[in-house]
């Protein structure tokens, strides 16, 4: 296979997508612009032309209103969001209607739309441009939430969102942008819902998101080092969930650690969590579930701020030794 | 081929009865519907659309099925004028499963794809960019289609009304945007709602052609809607229309919101005055197109289809309390 | 004391508001309407005229923002929503600039905004007039949430978000418009954070929050004739949660149901779970956690669907049973 | 009170100069900013201001200190002539605890109630509604201050740009919008933005009193500003200017964006010819209220003020790690 770089993986499947099916154009801000999306959209605008193309005012959500409305006739838009922050304009498109028009008018007619929100964080930006929105959209009923961490992933998945027949909410993370990896040259698609294994073992399962996939992994070779052998997931849809995954992976280590990087109330570490909880699993469980995640704060500007609000791999490493220490056989003497 | 015009107008005879008789469908359905409310059968919030036949009657008239219309939580009239089956306009306002939005969408909710409603929303102004999308979607396929919003008045508040009038006049699309005016938002007079009560005029800052009628008169409606269509369908790109008008009973239901205050019994005589059924009927009464006979006939046929429509009712059952979740994903 | 009903508890506690604070004012859609936002503004626009009670065109997005303007210029607005739905065009001003305000720059300023937004639901209105947002709002930082239950609650925590210097969701429920219950004649408010026990009880924890602290009331008679002793915990503020009020409940029953009447996925639900799960009472558990919250889907209209569709006491009756019958010793039989 | 003018204009020769130096205040303080990009010291990403200096001057002369103004990504020139403190600016775009906003904002996110400036957003248009509410809030109090809504061209894109005109018409507010037209939102030319290039008749719409001016003369902007700033403040209502510019560097950072197609060395030539501030000094000198000796101190003070800034910002600290939680909420 060839390896390339995540962004090149999201350009080459644009490519492919608005070569290989007419019914699919590309919408949003700075599809046409040199850095506004990393270099995703590279090449597109002078190859299929500025209608299947479409870089638009500053209009979120009538652009995504747009989407939506040709995705009922058949069409499959693909909404760009540079930022997820700008999509809190968005929200009536993708949450009253987007989200209802399948159910509402009892399966009539659904809305094959891709709505591509990017994580950009860090780099002195503030609360406004560094927002990662995945357990909002989660939390919506008829959205499907994919949040893809490899190149590989990231095109297939793609690809995948493209092709459902129902709103996705594609989000991927500018810090994903230089990864490398195997990606196959032709179009193919990975299936929306299923998670992936990225590392077998007994001791502890880890179960990340995106990014922090990445940060479970260095993880994973600090603690093998220390003699501890952790289970990788990485999720890859947030929404539908693949809970056999999970099952399968927590009947087996008993302890469960969750790496997401979005805000931590109500976000996707506490519905993997209470997936587990409401399980029967529950009662085998040797030690409580730890989530790594955001703080409930706004993100900060300056970047030692930065490094304290963004979760690292020794969080990770510091959780799964908790973990494995904890014994509470006497649970009156506990704190909580 | 030579076609029979009116006498006044250049509108063909067949097109006149064909709306004369749209009006009078919406009219008497609707008239049942609030009698079902009154018996509390209906249950469903309807807004009712007596007052303001003319607009989606005018406009409809002049579409063809395979183009699409949005409509809003005021979707009775819109959905009859498109075509649709009173059959399942009916059963969707009983929530059965035969409704035309399977009992999900209740009456604010109201689709049927093939005959060109793709939905109704609740929220307002957000089917708007829905018809901006679906334009662009008739203009990337190089289709000769339109699409059209119908929206209130209040709908003007609404941030993305501008958005999406902008967004059709930069990229030129074949929408055709409907402002039926009826001077009122809920409980709230349009000038305690806008700053500028002429919205024609607001329209006419996006740069697209822009027309004021009087709602109440189907044949204008008719006129101005069918040349905007015509032109948004020769990629002239997308037109407004503001038509004035009033809406005979309260913002839901069927009470009249005077006892409330909200509004006079003088406004609503002047306006029941100028119904625009009557209008239209005196004026082909008196040029012999429409005979107190012929009334006849076509009101027994209306009377036999909402008849129909409500036996139809009767033999459909509820949705099954199992399929809560159905329809949430369309899965392959 | 007097027995008032819930709605006549808000219409008082904004007479009150009003009349004792300057700052305050009441905007938004139907404040001066006959129906809109129940009978709960009756009065204000004749006493406090139409500047202090501002009856606004449909903008959600300018006149929550309008709020938010204010409210950094030291007014103590409260704007409704007189559906929670509507919110989702307001999401920016809500979200990205009130609450982030205070922490954005660095404390200087805060937004004491109370944004009122009513869940109005049933009555085959479908899925566009029926959600319960309070999990969204939980998730963003900065935004306090309250959901009060009973009419002394209702009109203590509406004072009390007024007072508070931030931003605080007030969330309320026309289903609970006709409860009755004590309420003292005097402004007086409850404190934002606390949770209350409406029944002692040694079995199994029930957590509810709004209209269902009624069900998990109804529940709880009922499973008293069959000899079962549920503790309930009205939650009262959902951000920020009373956990210490949770974990001496659980430690104390080892058994959990929690029931809020919103979407499941990353819902109000999950963050209990997760709180709970986190702790070192996990694994003193004896059974898993039940969420009893509506089903991922949006609201039908039909109404033979409502009542399969919005969860019931009887449904917190069969959590418990289920509890209570609970064993699962030998884990590798257990299906999940 | 005798006031002195100057030649061509009533403006009081002390404002002149007091605008004067504010324009180059700006100027300086952003050409060592750039500088400063350039050499990676100052991280948060900043949007220049340069070329644009007459406008937030002109506005905010006009102003007091108990005005409010609220600003957008491209904050430090409203920062500045609203009365900011470089030093505090400086620390805040090196994120020091220092800083105007305790290094949490950075760049899009500058603030200090205390000049009056109660904050600036990075989400666009979104403090548009704020200075309508800051507004509503002067007007219930019955004060006799205005607040002044800052913003982009781009602006004009969002939806909620009209519905806070709207609330403001319809309540008769005293708020200012100013529209910095500099031609470009991002990569895009503002005819590939708005179907209507026209913004003032845009927001003539409303039924506000509207202006253009030219945006690079610092008089023009005045003399408009300070009429529409009186009578505001004479509850006659809101106003709108739209003031023609253009940014000298690119959208973000100290580029040109030339190399990348966006725009064309011609075109910054032209408007690099009009720059706003020797256009005032080329009037000021001729009029002899400045002279090339006098324009020296004023140099010199200013260069002082922003080594004085950068000496502030080195013996400033970085926030603490263990204060990431700090401030989400204020508690009593
Ligand atoms: C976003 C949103 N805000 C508020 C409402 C409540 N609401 C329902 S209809 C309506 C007014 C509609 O007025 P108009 O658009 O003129 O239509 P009309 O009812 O007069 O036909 C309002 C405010 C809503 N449905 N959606
Ligand atoms: C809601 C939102 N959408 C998109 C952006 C990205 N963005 C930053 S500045 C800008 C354009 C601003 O143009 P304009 O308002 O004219 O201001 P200028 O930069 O020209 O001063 C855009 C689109 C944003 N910050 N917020
Ligand atoms: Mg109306
Ligand atoms: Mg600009």
């Amino acid at each position: 296979m060839r390896i390339i770089r995540y962004s090149e993986a999201i350009n080459e499947a644009l490519h492919q997508l608005l070569a290989s099916n007419k019914k699919v154009f590309l919408i949003g801000q700075g599809v046409t612009s040199p850095w506004y999306v990393g270099t995703t959209t590279v090449g597109l605008i002078d190859r299929f032309g500025p209608h299947r193309v479409f870089d638009t005012p500053v209009s979120e959500n009538a652009v995504t209103g747009l989407g939506v409305g040709a995705a009922l006739t058949g069409m499959r838009p693909i909404v760009v969001h540079p930022r997820m922050d700008f999509m809190y304009y968005a929200m009536d498109q993708i949450a009253n209607q987007a989200a209802n028009w399948h159910y509402m008018f009892g399966g009539q007619m659904s809305v094959p739309i891709t709505i591509w929100g990017i994580i950009n964080r860090g780099g002195e930006q503030g609360a406004q441009h560094s927002q990662a929105l995945q357990a909002i959209f989660a939390h919506i009923p008829g959205l499907k939430v994919v949040m893809p961490s490899t190149p590989y992933d990231v095109k297939g998945l793609l690809v995948a969102s493209v092709e459902d027949d129902n709103p996705v909410i594609f989000i991927d993370d500018r810090w994903l942008y230089n990864y490398e990896g195997d990606v196959p040259e032709e179009l193919y698609s990975i299936k929306i819902g299923k998670g992936i294994v990225r590392r077998k073992g007994k001791d502890v399962t880890i179960v990340a998101t995106s990014y922090m996939v990445y940060k479970a992994i260095e993880a994973g070779k600090d603690l093998e080092k220390e003699g501890v052998d952790v289970e990788i997931i990485d999720l890859r849809t947030v929404k539908p969930m693949d809970k056999q995954l999970l099952y399968n992976s927590v009947k087996k280590t008993k302890r469960l650690v969750i790496a997401d990087a979005s805000w931590k109330t109500c976000g996707i570490g506490a519905e993997i969590s209470a997936t587990i909880a409401e399980s029967k699993l529950l009662t085998t469980l040797k030690a409580p579930i730890i989530r790594i995640t955001l703080p409930d704060a706004p993100a900060p500007a300056s970047s030692v701020l930065e490094q304290a609000y963004y979760p690292e791999s020794k969080d990770i490493v510091l959780a799964v030794e908790n973990l494995l220490k904890y014994s509470c056989d006497n649970n009156e003497k506990c704190d909580y | 081929m030579y076609k029979k015009k009116s006498v006044n107008t250049d509108i063909p005879l067949k097109t006149l009865r064909e709306m004369y008789l749209t009006m009078l469908r919406i009219r008497k359905f609707e008239e049942t519907v609030a009698s079902l409310i009154l018996k509390k059968e209906i249950q469903t919030p309807c807004h009712l659309y007596i007052g303001q036949e003319a607009i989606a009657t005018g406009v409809c008239t002049s579409l063809r099925k395979s183009d699409y219309v949005f409509s809003t939580h005021r979707s009775h009239g819109h959905y009859i004028a498109k075509g649709g089956d009173l059959k399942k306009l009916m059963a969707e306002l009983y929530c059965r499963e035969t409704g035309c939005s399977y009992g999900r969408g209740g009456s604010m909710h109201i689709a049927d794809p093939d005959i060109g409603l793709p939905g109704s929303s609740a929220i307002v102004a957000g089917t708007i960019p829905l018809a901006v999308g679906v334009a662009y979607s008739f203009f990337l396929q190089k289709k000769d289609n339109v699409s059209v919003a119908f929206f209130g008045d209040g709908a003007v508040g609404e941030g993305v009304f501008y958005e999406s009038l902008n967004l059709a006049a930069l990229k030129k699309l074949p929408v055709l945007f409907v402002c039926e005016n009826n001077l009122f938002s809920t409980h709230m007079p349009i000038s305690a709602c806008l700053a500028n009560i002429d919205i024609k005029k607001t329209a006419e800052t996006f740069c697209i052609p822009t027309a004021r009628v009087d709602g109440n008169d189907v044949q204008s409606v008719y006129k101005t809607a069918k040349k905007m269509i015509e032109n948004a369908r020769k990629n002239k790109g997308p037109a407004f229309i503001e038509c004035m008008t009033y809406r005979w009973y309260g913002h839901v239901g069927p009470n009249l919101d005077i006892d409330k205050g909200l509004r006079s019994k003088e406004e609503l005589d002047y306006w029941m005055k100028r119904d625009p059924i009557k209008k239209l009927e005196r004026q082909m009464i008196q040029q012999k197109i429409l005979t107190i006979a012929k009334k006849k006939v076509i009101e027994e046929m209306i009377k036999k289809e909402i008849d129909e429509a409500i036996a139809f009712k009767n033999k459909s059952h509820s949705p099954e309390k199992i399929d809560i979740a159905r329809s949430v994903f369309k899965e392959e």
